[in-house]
């Protein structure tokens, strides 16, 4: 599943079983969720927009790359857009892998690479103001 | 051409796409980046910008026409 | 939330909720399911058991360790008891981190720890018989 | 004294909990152990047995009295 969704419809659950394959023991998922502060600040929510099309493509690579340099059977990431409060699911990717050691490197690959590549941008709202976070690269 | 704007190039610009007039001397996807430079000079205050023609991060050599989807790809900052 | 139950009763958005902190920006969740073959062989379905109390003790101190370790603000460990068909969730462990690198390493951690120091045992059954596994140490 | 008894070593002894008498000369963990491993060869077999002493695991040295709750622990298998 590679999915652009409201927060939410983001449902951990789901994508679990999503990745749950019989010939896998191991699923790793990193769920990223609102922080309240920001470098000392408040935050107090994220809005997040994407070049969808673009941004569908770019995550289905990623999910390629780990299935193949990790032997991953299923690999899952779902982001959210729009509005996100703080405690929120931005963003939840899942990787099920035979033996547990790649569902862990897989997953961190999978949320490192997101960063670098993958054309989202957030705005964050601080009780003052808002910006672009401008994280990569 | 019309070319897509995200995040804080909508800002800069002041609208979610710009219509554009490709020029002659503008061959490649780094000649266009160059253009729109010049012509929005807070760009090159970024920490970083660049294009993305037809879906695809850019690598600055892409011959560019005037059927292409051009975005311009500020600093990402999913996750 | 530190608990031994039925798969059934297993839920992973539960148990990510149960770690969800708005000073933390990621977590770390970790699912052991039931793989369908071992070195080749059919496996059909798993039986756990446990020496309960003291299963729950070494469980606590695994995600204490966690916590002090990796600076994990709440950890939940979650395994499952009784019978574990093919595909069913033996275990959860899920880390909450203000930031990301630290989530993988304490849920990695985590499962580890919980193989070589936690009284569970683990009967697996195959077409024609079953053995009680020995993993550790 | 009751002994505690999980997987195989419940195959092993043929019940859930064993009846124990402690000796004279069963002073620390080992001394129990050790007197179980006599009493079952089967154990020795075992790639690892130990005890655990009131819920711990046992590093050898505890002194043993009627009260405790033992446990026999054979290679753990969680996860």
């Amino acid at each position: 599943m590679i999915a652009l969704k409201s927060t939410q419809e983001i449902d951990v659950n789901e994508i679990t079983a999503s990745v749950q394959s019989d010939a896998c023991g191991a699923i790793d998922i990193f769920v990223g969720t609102v922080r309240n502060n920001f470098k000392g600040k408040n935050v107090s929510k994220l809005f997040f927009e994407a070049y969808e099309p673009m941004a569908i493509s770019e995550l289905t690579k990623i999910a390629d790359q780990v299935k193949n340099q990790y032997q991953a059977s299923k690999v899952s990431i779902v982001h959210a857009l729009g509005d996100c409060k703080v405690g929120e699911i931005a963003v939840v990717i899942a990787v099920a892998t035979p033996h547990r050691k790649a569902s862990f490197d897989g997953c961190q690959y999978a949320i490192d690479t997101l960063k670098d590549t993958v054309p989202i941008w957030k705005k964050e709202f601080f009780e003052d103001g808002s910006h672009w976070v401008f994280s990569h690269p | 051409m019309k070319i897509l704007l995200f995040g804080i190039t909508k800002d800069i610009i002041g609208d979610a796409q710009l219509v554009w007039e490709l020029k002659e001397d503008q061959k490649t996807s780094n000649d266009l980046l160059d253009a729109l430079k010049e012509r929005y000079p807070e760009l090159q205050k970024l920490r970083s910008i660049a294009l993305a023609v037809n879906g695809e991060h850019a690598d600055g050599s892409e011959l560019i026409k005037q059927t292409d989807e051009i975005a311009l790809i500020p600093p990402m900052s999913g996750g």
